[in-house]
């Protein structure tokens, strides 16, 4: 079934857009704003307000009907299909599946200076009443901060023998992110280290469709915990030693 | 609470001098009935339905009174003859009526005591149906006890079938109370229209059809949700008194109902809307449904700043006017709202000075209170700051139903994502603030104190005005709104009648004496 | 010089979005969401909100990077050339190139009952600080107020010898204004006066390409005031009596 | 004002402990130097520009002394010796220096009062500069005087042309204090970058040329607008002191300078830090420039509820830093936030009595005010409200430098729409609300009151545990925003140098000991 977006009536494919144009208010700008809105495709496009902010800039609000539908039936998305378990049930996963300690090394990589999100994901408290990977029996964790530069993450990784590596990305301001996660993978390629390790990269605006064009095992965004983090990377550790999963 | 050391003294004679007001009109209302009171008596009886020409029965009824007949004597006795003669009960009395050309006055006239026997049984029926309706809201409000302050928005597709959508994702999003807006020039028809409707301007038909529909999806989502999901609709208007009785029976939990809204908003006329009024608000009261007053319009042709005390008057007359239609405080949802520019120095100052002043002066009244509407522009961000800042006060001043400002409040009705943002906007407000009224004090003899008090020893001075030239001259100087309306024009003078001293309304009386409780 | 919308830097096409998709909230709506923005032409569209707003139905707030700009040199809009004069202004062109009361006749039509609009223009007390028609000397002003009939409107119109006819219209749901504009143009041009009136509209959502469009000789939106419209009425009247103007 | 109630000798009593915290940490100060500390002492002097490999020359000299000779004795010995084996002008030496493979120890080291006799015009010059500039923004903000709370936004294209653009805008909609943030990681460089810049992440570099011609575009707009534009920029770093010589010179009205941040936040080691900060402070206040602290960064990764305490008892360690560094109350510009979660019951009367609290006990002092940042999720409207519900903070406790929040906070770095709205946003606030700080009261010992003397409370027990343990101590415990950082863990350590008895520093003791007036 083909879908449209929604404002009161079926179909009436209403959207609300608000944009700046370089160009000094008035009847002209507001006639500029509306061919844009047009040239977006919707049709009937009102320009409800228009207002300078600044010489020669005009900042617009605009309603307008789009033409377009989508399917979602045709929709694939790639998510992460292994359920998340409780940290109770992941405990005895590994208890029973793997019989040893998994050790999980962390860090919020390059120049990036953020490292609530992979402190949410590792330490002890955890974040919004979800108990970080620490606190987990069997999970032994090395949070090396932030700012960590991708060879000294490595070599820790190598230190410690870890089997999953997290890596936490936030600036992504001219794809700043994008480089480092690359470099990172790069790097474990080199190091032949990259088969074996799980790779796992989290932040604001990763998803997990990112994470698997950039060659890593899995992406988490903003909702997601560590028993999320954790289920999978056990999961995945007991798929790669072909051990059977219930 | 005292925040505002208001001089209590001034606030029992503003209540004096607005009981003489209400007084004065009072036993001009006393005197006369109206097409649509005598088309809500039928309504009471039970007659319903339209003929092939969607004309409502009521109206056919009523009108063959006007035109050949004498309405002064009110509508039952014809029926009740009508009934005699042909022996028939009311419904078939009705089936026969639509299909036959005889007319209602075609039947000899008997007199009121046997008048009254006869139609007692369908009576009874209309009244108890109100007093079983008012039973079960009773009931789920005990089950789901309300809020102190509940969220109120509006739907207004037009088409009831999506406004039950919206209605129910508004309910579910965080919304108790849901208004289903009118169309435009709804309140202009002097019938009330019938069935199911999807087609209205800027809102939806109120058709007793509609009613009951939203009624079900709301009753659904209360069940769901855990929540009781007040119901409302517009009585004010040509029709007060049938869309009270339609309300009454399909159990809406609030009306909109002004003593003077029609005057004032529709150009009604008041001789019209003050006797009708009147009895809507007897159905109101027997029915329990909650009134809503119509002071926040003020402010949207009005200076907010300058004449807030006309707000403040007003409800005092409208206070008076509902209990002589004995509704208690706890049903006497006065209206004000939040319309200073924004623009204006210390203009939030005085919206609190004003919101808490209502709030004192009514303390037991669920007062309803409107956002900002007039000053926001299409700049949907300015405007959801605005309504953040009105949801502020609402919290700060404790105020009862809330209705939602939306941030497209200049451009179009909401569309689902605004009521959503709206609902969302609200419950953090009433979330980070919850304890805040209790909290708050305010300076002595500052700006807010000084403000309140002035409101209200203006208030005193045009009650004391409006009482020397009775509240008709007062609308005919444009006392509210600033807008004239004169005592003979308006639309719906030729619906006004004076009762003969034979008129019979058997609905009146049980409306007047009937003891309620709930 | 062609423009493009303006985020933080020049041409950058920064856009902001936001819609309802009837369907559930989740990954596959965001997908759904992504591809309409695509659909629209953004590039590289980032869905940085959606949260389900009841069932079946996901709000999103997404920013991307239009492609498309705009040449605003080719852009010409209908405005009203006149220039607007002061009260005193208006009130000596009466006196000295007309010589007579100029009549007025308002009202807010069909069923639209707001009269704030036309109340702004006509009455004494004008609106925002600009004093309105009745105040003018040498004007004569009718305000019918609201839900005034165009049949209605147009008998007084006769009665009181009308120069320029004034028209509010504020309510647009489904188009009910230009319903009721269109007929108050036909019934004029079937009673043959037409011509012999200077026919004016205004309202929130009226512009004067509007109202050109619509057979109006001029339409006013918000921000036009008493003077704006006497301007433009004196002096639409001087030039169709080919009187001079200064 | 005195609405909360608090207990005065608690809170004198947490500035005796604050006091003597800080007395510990700053005779730890006295003894040492860092590589920054003595690449100022040249700058102050005039040399500045860069080599052929955009090495800044300080960089090159100083690194001579650390590499070959003993910076334990001050580069400025070093300096003077050069100067008088080569005969050279300061100007000269340097051209030559640069081009000849010679470094600085190449030179027979003279005696101190010989040092100080070469040194001293150069010196003056630097010192002159200071107090031109210092005038200068005097006789500006004499002109075009300031507001009791002045709007403060920031910038941050990367691009210092962009920037401009930006800032000018802002200017005009409003704003009263641009800042021009930093490019991610420029903190962390152990120099500072040379020249006019177009490129950079989050950010803009902060260049001496930078700073210039921002400065010159908002001297600009203040002329146009009659209203004085402050310009910020960020000192704490690894080059505290050198950048707080680039604010000095080019007329810089506030930076950012913490005497922990850079340990906390940024992984700099704390014996360099420490010292930096006491030495770059000393520079601001000598130039009039108002420091602002960074309590608010606490916030965003501890909880606002549970954590408030920490944030007043470092800023009242941050005041004594400050004092020692010779700052006037009226440049302290503590730093704190709105960070509570919005779901959190009551959290705006935390934030109310967290505020008022940080304004009591700070009277005079220029507080910054940061907006919520952490609980701001992607859906604009919610954060444009909460950024209302924070200038509503604001205005109610009268804060003096208001950060405006963004509603892209949790998106992008501002872009020119956002900017402009959360000016009219905030000015709105003002505007409305303009008299309610000397209105509002609250009520006796409750939600308010309470939650503030608790505040003062847990920041005075923490103030004596700090006390007992030394402020070292208390860091690599973690004391502030959960983090911990070991004494000689951190960046930067390998540039701090215990002083030499024959240390000598002509910079200094200008700083210390000359008088200064406004
Ligand atoms: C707190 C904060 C800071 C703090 C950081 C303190 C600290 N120790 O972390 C301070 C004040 C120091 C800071 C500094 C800066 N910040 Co900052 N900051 C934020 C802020 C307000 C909140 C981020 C946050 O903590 N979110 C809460 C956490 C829990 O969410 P999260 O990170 O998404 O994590 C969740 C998931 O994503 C996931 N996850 C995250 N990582 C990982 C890793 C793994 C392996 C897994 C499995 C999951 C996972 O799990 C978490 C729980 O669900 C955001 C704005 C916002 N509201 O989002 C800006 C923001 C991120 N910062 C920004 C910027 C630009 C900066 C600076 C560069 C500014 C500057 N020029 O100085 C500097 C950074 C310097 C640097 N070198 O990085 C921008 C980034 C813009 C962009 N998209 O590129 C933002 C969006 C603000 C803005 N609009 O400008 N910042
Ligand atoms: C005040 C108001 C009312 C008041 C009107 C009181 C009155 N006597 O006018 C009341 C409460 C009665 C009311 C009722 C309704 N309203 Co109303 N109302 C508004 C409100 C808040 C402000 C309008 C206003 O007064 N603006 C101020 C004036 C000065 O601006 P203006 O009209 O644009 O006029 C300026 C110019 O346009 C121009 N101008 C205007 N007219 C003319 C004429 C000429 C000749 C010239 C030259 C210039 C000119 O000059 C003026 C000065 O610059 C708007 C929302 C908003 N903020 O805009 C909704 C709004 C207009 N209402 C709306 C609706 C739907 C209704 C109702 C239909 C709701 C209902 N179903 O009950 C009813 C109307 C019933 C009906 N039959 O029309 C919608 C219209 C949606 C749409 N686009 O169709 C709005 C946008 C609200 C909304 N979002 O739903 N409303
Ligand atoms: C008291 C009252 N009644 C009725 C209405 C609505 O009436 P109408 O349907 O005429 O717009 C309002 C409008 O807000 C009102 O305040
Ligand atoms: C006191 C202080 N200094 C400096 C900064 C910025 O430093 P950086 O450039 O390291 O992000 C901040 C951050 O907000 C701060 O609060």
């Amino acid at each position: 079934m083909l879908i449209k977006p929604y404002g009161d009536t079926l179909n009436d494919g209403k959207v609300q857009l608000s944009f700046t144009l370089p160009i000094n208010y008035g009847p002209i700008a507001t006639e500029a704003a509306k061919e844009l809105a047009k040239k977006m495709g919707l049709n009937d496009p009102s320009i409800v307000h228009s207002e300078s902010i600044g010489n020669e800039y005009t900042f617009f609000v605009v309603y307008g009907s789009t033409p377009h539908s989508i399917e979602p039936n045709s929709i694939t998305v790639k998510t992460i299909d292994s359920p998340t378990y409780s940290k109770e049930e992941i405990e005895t996963m590994i208890e029973e599946k793997i019989g040893r300690n998994i050790i999980f090394v962390g860090a919020s990589t390059g120049t990036d200076a953020h490292t609530v999100g992979i402190d949410a994901i590792m330490n002890m408290k955890g974040y919004a009443g979800h108990y970080g990977l620490e606190r987990y029996k069997h999970i032994q964790t090395y949070n090396m901060g932030s700012q960590v530069q991708n060879e000294e993450f490595i070599r820790k990784a190598k230190e410690v023998k870890a089997d999953v590596l997290l890596v936490s990305q936030t600036v992504t301001q001219k794809d700043i992110h994008l480089k480092n996660l690359i470099e990172l993978v790069e790097l474990l390629e080199a190091e032949g280290m990259r088969e074996k390790v799980i790779l796992i990269v989290g932040g604001a605006r990763i998803t997990h469709e990112l994470a698997k064009e950039l060659g890593y095992d899995a992406g988490f965004g903003p909702g997601k915990f560590a028993e999320d983090v954790a289920s999978f990377s056990v999961h995945e550790l007991i798929r790669r030693n072909r051990l059977a999963i219930e | 609470m005292n925040k505002l050391n208001l001089n209590n003294s001034k606030i029992v004679e503003c209540r004096q001098m607005a009981a003489s007001i209400a007084d004065n009109v009072q036993s001009f209302i006393n005197k006369h009935t109206t097409v649509t009171i005598e088309r809500s008596v039928l309504r009471m009886m039970g007659i319903d339905g339209i003929d092939a020409f969607e004309v409502p029965i009521c109206n056919l009824m009523v009108d063959d009174v006007v035109k050949s007949g004498d309405l002064s004597l009110g509508i039952s006795i014809y029926l009740a003859s009508a009934l005699k003669s042909t022996g028939l009960t009311l419904d078939d009395f009705v089936k026969e009526y639509v299909n036959s050309s005889k007319t209602l006055i075609h039947y000899p006239l008997i007199n009121q005591s046997e008048a009254d026997v006869i139609l007692k049984p369908y009576v009874d029926n209309g009244i108890n149906r109100m007093i079983e309706t008012r039973k079960r809201r009773h009931e789920l409000q005990s089950k789901y006890p309300g809020k102190n302050t509940e969220i109120y928005v509006i739907v207004a597709t037009g088409n009831i079938h999506e406004d039950i959508i919206q209605a129910t994702a508004a309910a579910k999003a965080g919304a108790d109370i849901i208004a289903v807006i009118r169309t435009t020039g709804q309140s202009l028809l002097d019938y009330v229209p019938y069935g199911i409707t999807t087609e209205g301007f800027g809102g939806t038909y109120a058709t007793q059809a509609n009613f009951r529909i939203m009624r079900e999806a709301l009753d659904k989502v209360s069940s769901e949700e855990n929540r009781y999901i007040k119901l409302v609709n517009y009585a004010s208007g040509l029709c007060m008194p049938e869309i009270a009785i339609m309300g009454a029976f399909e159990r809406l939990d609030i009306l909109l109902n002004d003593s003077m809204y029609g005057i004032i908003f529709r150009d009604i006329n008041m001789q019209r809307t003050f006797v009708d009024q009147y009895f809507s608000r007897l159905i109101n009261a027997y029915a329990g449904i909650i009134i809503n007053t119509g002071e926040d319009n003020y402010l949207t042709t009005s200076d907010a700043v300058e004449q807030a005390h006309t707000v403040l008057a007003s409800q005092f007359i409208n206070e008076q006017f509902a209990s002589k239609a004995r509704l208690s405080k706890r049903l006497m949802g006065l209206g004000h709202a939040f319309e200073i520019d924004p623009n204006i120095e210390n203009g939030f100052l005085y919206e609190l000075a004003q919101a808490e002043l209502t709030r004192e002066i009514f303390p037991d009244s669920p007062l309803k209170y409107m956002p900002p509407t007039k000053h926001i522009s299409g700049n949907i961000f300015r405007a959801y700051q605005q309504n953040t800042l009105f949801n502020v006060v609402t919290t700060m001043t404790n105020q009862s139903i809330h209705l939602l400002g939306m941030m497209t409040e200049a451009i179009h009705t909401p569309f689902m994502q605004d009521r959503f943002l709206a609902i969302q906007n609200a419950l953090m407000v009433q979330k980070t603030m919850k304890s805040i009224y209790e909290e708050m004090r305010f300076k002595d003899n500052g700006i807010i104190q000084l403000r309140a008090q002035r409101v209200l020893d203006d208030a005193h001075e045009l009650l004391n005005k409006i009482l020397k030239q009775t509240l008709f001259k007062a609308l005919e100087e444009g006392v509210f709104a600033d807008i004239k309306r004169s005592f003979n024009g308006g639309k719906g003078l030729e619906g006004v009648f004076i009762k003969n001293s034979n008129y019979f309304n058997p609905v009146l009386i049980r409306l007047q004496e009937d003891e309620y409780v709930d």
